[in-house]
């Protein structure tokens, strides 16, 4: 299994508070991996440290074997590296087939003059980015409500249409940061069997949750952070019984009387 | 150009300038800082203030420590009504409440030429003599108005970190939902928090029109004033208001006098922008 | 009959009585602009409430008897907002809708170079005032357009020359003044007229609407100066730095060549004032001008500006012009304006019109002017000077 | 530097949109609004040969004109940023044409071109540092910005005449003196300029604009390069700005500084707001709206000031989507009663 994203050394220092502190970490290809940790952990700055939103105080990230370190998001999403967002950011106002022809852009925009006078070459594109649109609406069963107001939709909609959305840039990795919080136990497993068929169109995950019985259901392997710092990397089941991470999770004293 | 007198001379311009603009800006700041509301028509409520110190000092010869704080109390008291009518949508609403305010502002100042004419009116000064210490000199009434900032910061502070209300309206401020979740009720804080900075607008338009002058266009300055300073300062925050009234008197009162009033207002308009390009949350404000 | 039958009634009365008296004379629409909001408003109602002096006197009179025709004048009266675009609108829709064959006004050199490009083109008259000698000047030569009040052009050095006679320890002199429009015409002018007398002058401008101008003051006061001209700058300004140079300590003679602006002076810089030496176009003590007040505050209260007299005489003698050529014909009128010198309005003096020399076209109304001082929080006359016609 | 992230303003601080796209989708409506647009060029074309006043002309030329600018700035606003300056870029336009005019002779079209150019190349310079601003600071900088620009033409005296301004600017071309045939011109520009805003906002910029304005961050991950983007608009946007001001200062055959201050850029910005901000055809009603009624409420000068100010707290307070919402909202009405 080749290596495709290389995170080493990752930090990010805000106004002399480590939210991040080297952290090192690498995602094969076509694996899922977990990024896990108590709230306050930091997981979302290293999402967006990896994504480009944040830029790091130091440390290094290479995609496909390119330095990216720092890239915005946009030159990112180009080279195949796509994330979600925890909170629903969906389009609200719009339909869920224009959210995810807004997803589809890279398939989509022909250039800015070719745009304006609808070229054969701009007509192509459209057609491609429609067909890939219907087809990933098919895919994940929204073809029923694709002309739907996103907003209006449940919760559980929402977050796959994120999904929807990323996969529409044609990633060959997509970071989901959070993608169950606030879900009911239903939509959970629901959204834990879409990201097992994302996997299944050969596309590399990174789920960023601090859901244990989530991620151990679903990743092939986890990272826990804690205080922006690496506690434990491997597989689920070893690394949810090492006492760094319970007692990260749970406490001192809850650590400490299992350990008796 | 650089003699000790003339130095000496540009600090005490500078602090009565930066007196001025302190006061000025408080209210502009308080009603951002808790409302989120970008007041527009700052500059019709200082007008307004200068009305009634007008009629209330000048014709009714009331007794000037009395008549100051009434007449800001009148402005604030009746503006109440303009909180309900107007102001209450616009809360938490910075864009909205930046084109809606210029059309209060709008309404207000036409309302005054129709009721007060155009011209410029004086309010009579309370003190005429100048302070002469060695070569320097400051007139008596920029004296009274640096006495009446420090005054106003000191209770402003006070009313803030002491008084019940003051901590409910920075909690509010930081927060409204987590507010109402601890009981605070919003609207008669939002309505408190309306009614001292329009007393502060009030009062600092009332010593504005008297220093300068009274018209129903008065208030265009004071509004650039408190804008200027509040983004200087830092939006929402008093500190930030005063040191942003210290720094836009003293720049003003150096540039002015060794380089002339056109490079003092491109200075100042350019570090603004600067500020806001590069730390838009000011200098002592929080970035969000 | 119901209550509304019976108002109703009454209300067709009322109207057709109305109708009947507007009928009974032919209506004459004399336009107007100013700024009737914005900075310049004060301004405007000067204008307007000169003109509308005039003209009740006229209709007192029993109307403009003009080739053996009655005609009752009326005023149209836009707001120009104190800018070219407003000006140019308002011009257009008095020449264009109003069909109005007369303009008076605008003030300020925006707004009149406007107005001026859409009156002229269509032959219809206006009485204008700004500052810019392009608005007399111009490759038309000015066909209808007249200045009825006196620039710094013609003010100016009289009074410098006047100064020097009466000064001539003054070696240096400051001026202050607004970056504005009036501003910057009226500096270059004013810094010639100076220097041609002998005088250094040092300039500084400010952004208008400022109000503080202590810095400024003490920039001044470090260059030694022997006199502090208050020039262009607007009453309250005016008021405002003569104040705040009193209180900063500066001891020397302060005067305006321009403005005027003394009684707004008295005003806001009370016993400060005392001492100060002003341009004034009108002499508020003289007889006339106690029945020109009567008419003005029987009307409206406050401060009489001073623009008022000079519109009230701008209008006089357009109606004397439309008397004297027996028609209303713009080209008529327009000769007989220039005809017209000698008539006395009653507050002036008589008609002079020169500028040839300046403006290659001798469309600028010459009043008579004032120097007077204040002594005691009250003006008094210095002296008379005319302006030369050139 | 603050955080590219960082949200612009956001779509409810603009209120409700996307509203009336999703009715124009229908092809009815489409038809519908087909024929609205075919009768109202028909009746601009028409308009001077109702009446013989050239005084309604000179309102339609402005009123054209005033599309221009109007229109223009909308481009800006869909992109999630109001700019308080456009003023000062009308005022770039205008001063650059008109010296190019008068001090070198170009021809009107070059010198056009030449201060279009300026406008784009000064907003080149300014827009990639103000665009990374959320919406609120753009702002509050536009506003500060808008005013230097300003000062800029004060002071330069010597290319500028200062606060005096230029005068005695020609006619762009002799044939142009005529009233008609400028009104037909500023029409024609208008026509050109709504249409080339139209095609932008359809198309697939169009739809990265709304993207970006809606939500950048998400607009960003989808790989929409948003700073890059508002720049393009924001230049186009300048140079449609400056074209108004040059036509504008040839119109008048006058430029001073007063005519591109605080108070026009408001104007521009109120047109969009009155109007509507989420539709192209909103900041064109707003023009007219904001052209027209003025000149029906010249008898009431104060009067007018103050119900314009009210009409603006109404408008912002109850209807954010502008006079476009309130028909929107009436037509929602009439259908709820018929069902």
């Amino acid at each position: 299994m080749s290596t495709l994203l290389q995170v080493e050394g990752l930090t990010r220092v805000y106004g002399g508070l480590r939210a991040v502190g080297d952290l090192s970490f690498s995602v094969g290809q076509n694996e899922i991996l977990g990024l896990i940790g108590p709230n306050g952990a930091g997981k979302t700055t290293v999402v967006n440290l990896v994504s480009g939103v944040v830029k790091p105080s130091a440390g290094r990230v290479a995609f496909k074997n390119e330095d990216v370190t720092g890239m915005a998001p946009h030159l990112l999403a180009r080279r195949g590296l796509v994330r979600t967002f925890q909170a629903t950011v969906v389009y609200g106002d719009r339909t869920v087939r224009e959210n995810a022809m807004r997803g589809a852009y890279l398939t989509l925009y022909p250039g800015f003059v070719a745009t304006l006078f609808d070229t054969p070459a701009a007509k192509r594109k459209r057609e491609a980015a429609e067909a890939l649109v219907s087809e990933l609406l098919d895919w994940l069963e929204l073809t029923s409500v694709a002309d739907t107001i996103a907003g209006s939709m449940p919760y559980g909609y929402q977050k796959t249409l994120g999904i929807v959305i990323a996969l529409a840039a044609r990633p060959s990795l997509i970071l989901l940061d959070e993608p169950v919080a606030g879900l009911s136990a239903h939509e959970t497993d629901q959204v834990r069997d879409t990201i097992k068929r994302v996997r299944e169109r050969g596309i590399t995950v990174v789920v960023i949750d601090h859901n244990m019985r989530f991620i151990s259901g679903l990743c092939d392997r986890v990272v826990v952070i804690a205080h922006g710092q690496e506690l434990a990397q491997g597989a689920p089941r070893d690394v949810l019984r090492d006492p760094k991470v319970i007692e990260a999770y749970l406490g001192k004293s809850y650590a400490a009387a299992r350990a008796e | 150009m650089l003699s000790p007198i003339i130095i000496g001379q540009v600090i005490v311009n500078g602090l009565s300038l930066s007196a001025i603009y302190v006061l000025i800006a408080l209210g502009f700041t308080l009603l951002f800082g808790i409302m989120r509301v970008v007041n527009f028509a700052h500059g019709a409520f200082a007008m307004l203030g200068g009305y009634a110190l007008y009629y209330l000092y000048g014709k009714y010869a009331l007794p000037y420590p009395l008549a100051v704080p009434l007449a800001a109390l009148i402005v604030a008291v009746l503006s109440l009504v303009l909180e309900t009518l107007v102001f209450r949508w616009f809360y938490q609403k910075m864009f909205q409440s930046m084109i809606g305010l210029l059309g209060l502002n709008m309404a207000l100042m036409f309302s005054s030429v129709i009721v007060w004419d155009v011209y410029e009116r004086s309010i009579p000064p309370a003190f005429s003599g100048v302070l002469r210490l060695g070569g320097l000199i400051l007139a008596a009434d920029r004296l009274m108005v640096i006495g009446i900032a420090i005054i106003a910061l000191l209770a402003f502070w006070l009313f803030m970190t002491k008084t019940r209300y003051g901590v409910a309206m920075r909690a509010t401020a930081d927060d409204v939902e987590i507010a109402e979740a601890q009981g605070i009720d919003t609207r008669t804080i939002y309505r408190l928090a309306f009614l001292v900075a329009i007393f502060m607008t009030a009062l600092a338009g009332g010593l504005y029109a008297q220093i300068y002058a009274l018209s129903p266009f008065m208030g265009e300055r004071p509004l650039i004033v408190a804008f200027v300073v509040v983004i200087l300062g830092g939006m929402g925050s008093i500190p930030g208001a005063a040191l942003g009234g210290v720094i836009l008197g003293f720049t003003e009162s150096i540039l002015s006098t060794f380089y002339g009033a056109a490079v003092s207002s491109f200075v100042s308009f350019g570090v603004v922008i600067a500020l806001l390009i590069f730390r838009p949350w000011g200098l002592l404000g929080k970035p969000e | 009959m119901t209550r509304t039958a019976w108002k109703a009634a009454t209300i067709a009365v009322a109207l057709l009585a109305g109708t009947a008296t507007t009928y009974a004379q032919e209506e004459l629409k004399i336009g107007a602009i100013g700024s009737l909001s914005g900075g310049g408003t004060a301004w405007g109602l000067a204008l307007q409430r000169g003109v509308t002096l005039a003209i009740d006197e006229a209709t007192k009179a029993g109307g403009l008897k003009i080739g053996g025709k009655t005609y009752m004048p009326k005023l149209v009266m836009y707001d120009d907002q104190y800018t070219a675009t407003g000006g140019k609108t308002a011009a257009d829709r008095l020449v264009n809708l109003d069909k109005v064959k007369y303009i008076i006004g605008p003030i300020g050199s925006p707004p009149v170079l406007a107005s001026v490009a859409v009156s002229s083109p269509a032959k219809v008259i206006q009485l204008s005032n700004g500052f810019a000698p392009a608005i007399l000047k111009n490759d038309a030569k000015s066909p209808y357009n007249f200045r009825v009040m006196n620039s710094n052009v013609e003010f100016g050095p009289a009074m410098i020359k006047w100064l020097h006679k009466n000064y001539p320890a003054i070696k240096k002199v400051a001026l202050i003044a607004p970056n504005d429009a009036v501003g910057q015409a009226v500096i270059p002018t004013l810094v010639e007229a100076y220097k041609a007398n002998g005088i250094e002058v040092w300039t500084e401008m400010y952004d208008r609407g400022m109000k503080e101008f202590t810095p400024l003051l003490t920039r001044m006061m470090a260059q030694n100066v022997d006199l502090f001209d208050l020039n262009s700058n607007a009453p309250g300004e005016a008021g405002l730095l003569l104040k705040q140079a009193r209180q900063a300590g500066y001891q020397k003679m302060i005067w305006q060549v321009g403005g005027p602006s003394v009684d707004e002076i008295i005003n806001v810089a009370g016993p400060l004032a005392d001492g100060f030496l002003s341009y004034e176009t009108f002499d508020f003590s003289s007889p006339q001008a106690q029945a020109f007040d009567k008419a003005y505050h029987a009307k409206w209260d406050g401060i009489i500006n001073a623009q008022a007299p000079g519109w009230y005489n701008a209008a006089k003698i357009l109606f004397k012009a439309m008397e004297t050529a027996g028609s209303t014909d713009v080209t008529a009128v327009r000769d007989a304006l220039m005809k017209v010198e000698g008539y006395d309005s009653g507050m002036y003096g008589p008609v002079i019109w020169g500028g040839q020399a300046d403006y290659g076209v001798a469309h600028q109304l010459l009043l008579p002017f004032w120097i007077v001082e204040v002594k005691n929080g009250k003006s008094t006359i210095r002296d008379k000077l005319t302006p030369e016609k050139r | 530097m603050t955080d590219t992230t960082s949200e612009t303003v956001r779509v409810g601080e603009l209120g409700p949109t996307g509203a009336f796209e999703r009715k124009a989708q229908d092809a009815g409506n489409h038809r519908v609004r087909n024929l609205l647009i075919l009768a109202f060029v028909a009746f601009a074309a028409l308009w001077p040969l109702v009446h013989e006043n050239t005084f309604l002309l000179t309102m339609g030329t402005l009123v054209a004109l005033s599309v221009i600018g109007a229109t223009s700035l909308h481009l800006i606003i869909r992109t999630g940023h109001i700019s308080f300056a456009h003023a000062g870029f009308m005022g770039v336009g205008a001063y650059v044409c008109v010296l190019l005019v008068m001090k070198l002779q170009l021809p009107f079209a070059v010198s056009l071109a030449g201060g279009a150019a300026a406008a784009a190349a000064l907003a080149l310079l300014i827009g990639p540092v103000v665009l990374r601003l959320t919406g609120k600071y753009f702002v509050l900088v536009t506003f500060l910005l808008g005013e230097i620009i300003r000062m800029v033409f004060v002071e330069w005296t010597s290319m500028t005449g200062g606060s005096n301004g230029i005068f005695g600017i020609p006619a762009p071309y002799p044939a142009l003196a005529e009233p008609h045939a400028f009104y037909y011109f500023a029409l024609a520009a208008a026509l050109l300029c709504v249409g080339f805003c139209a095609r932008i906002l359809t198309s697939e910029v169009g739809r990265a604009m709304d993207s970006v304005r809606e939500s950048e961050r998400v607009a960003q991950c989808s790989g929409i390069p948003a700073l890059q983007l508002k720049v393009t608009i924001f230049v186009i946007a300048c140079a449609l700005a400056g074209v108004h001001g040059a036509l504008l200062a040839h119109f008048l055959h006058y430029v001073d500084p007063s005519s591109f201050g605080m108070v026009d850029s408001l104007n521009l910005v109120v047109m969009n707001v009155i109007g509507g901000m989420n539709h192209l055809i909103g900041p064109i009603i707003g023009s007219v709206f904001l052209t027209i009624l003025p000149e029906l409420l010249r008898g009431y000068v104060e009067l007018q000031r103050v119900i314009f100010g009210i009409i603006l707290i109404v408008v912002m307070a109850a209807l954010p989507g502008g006079i476009l919402e309130l028909t929107a909202r009436v037509r929602r009405l009439l259908a709820s009663r018929r069902s």
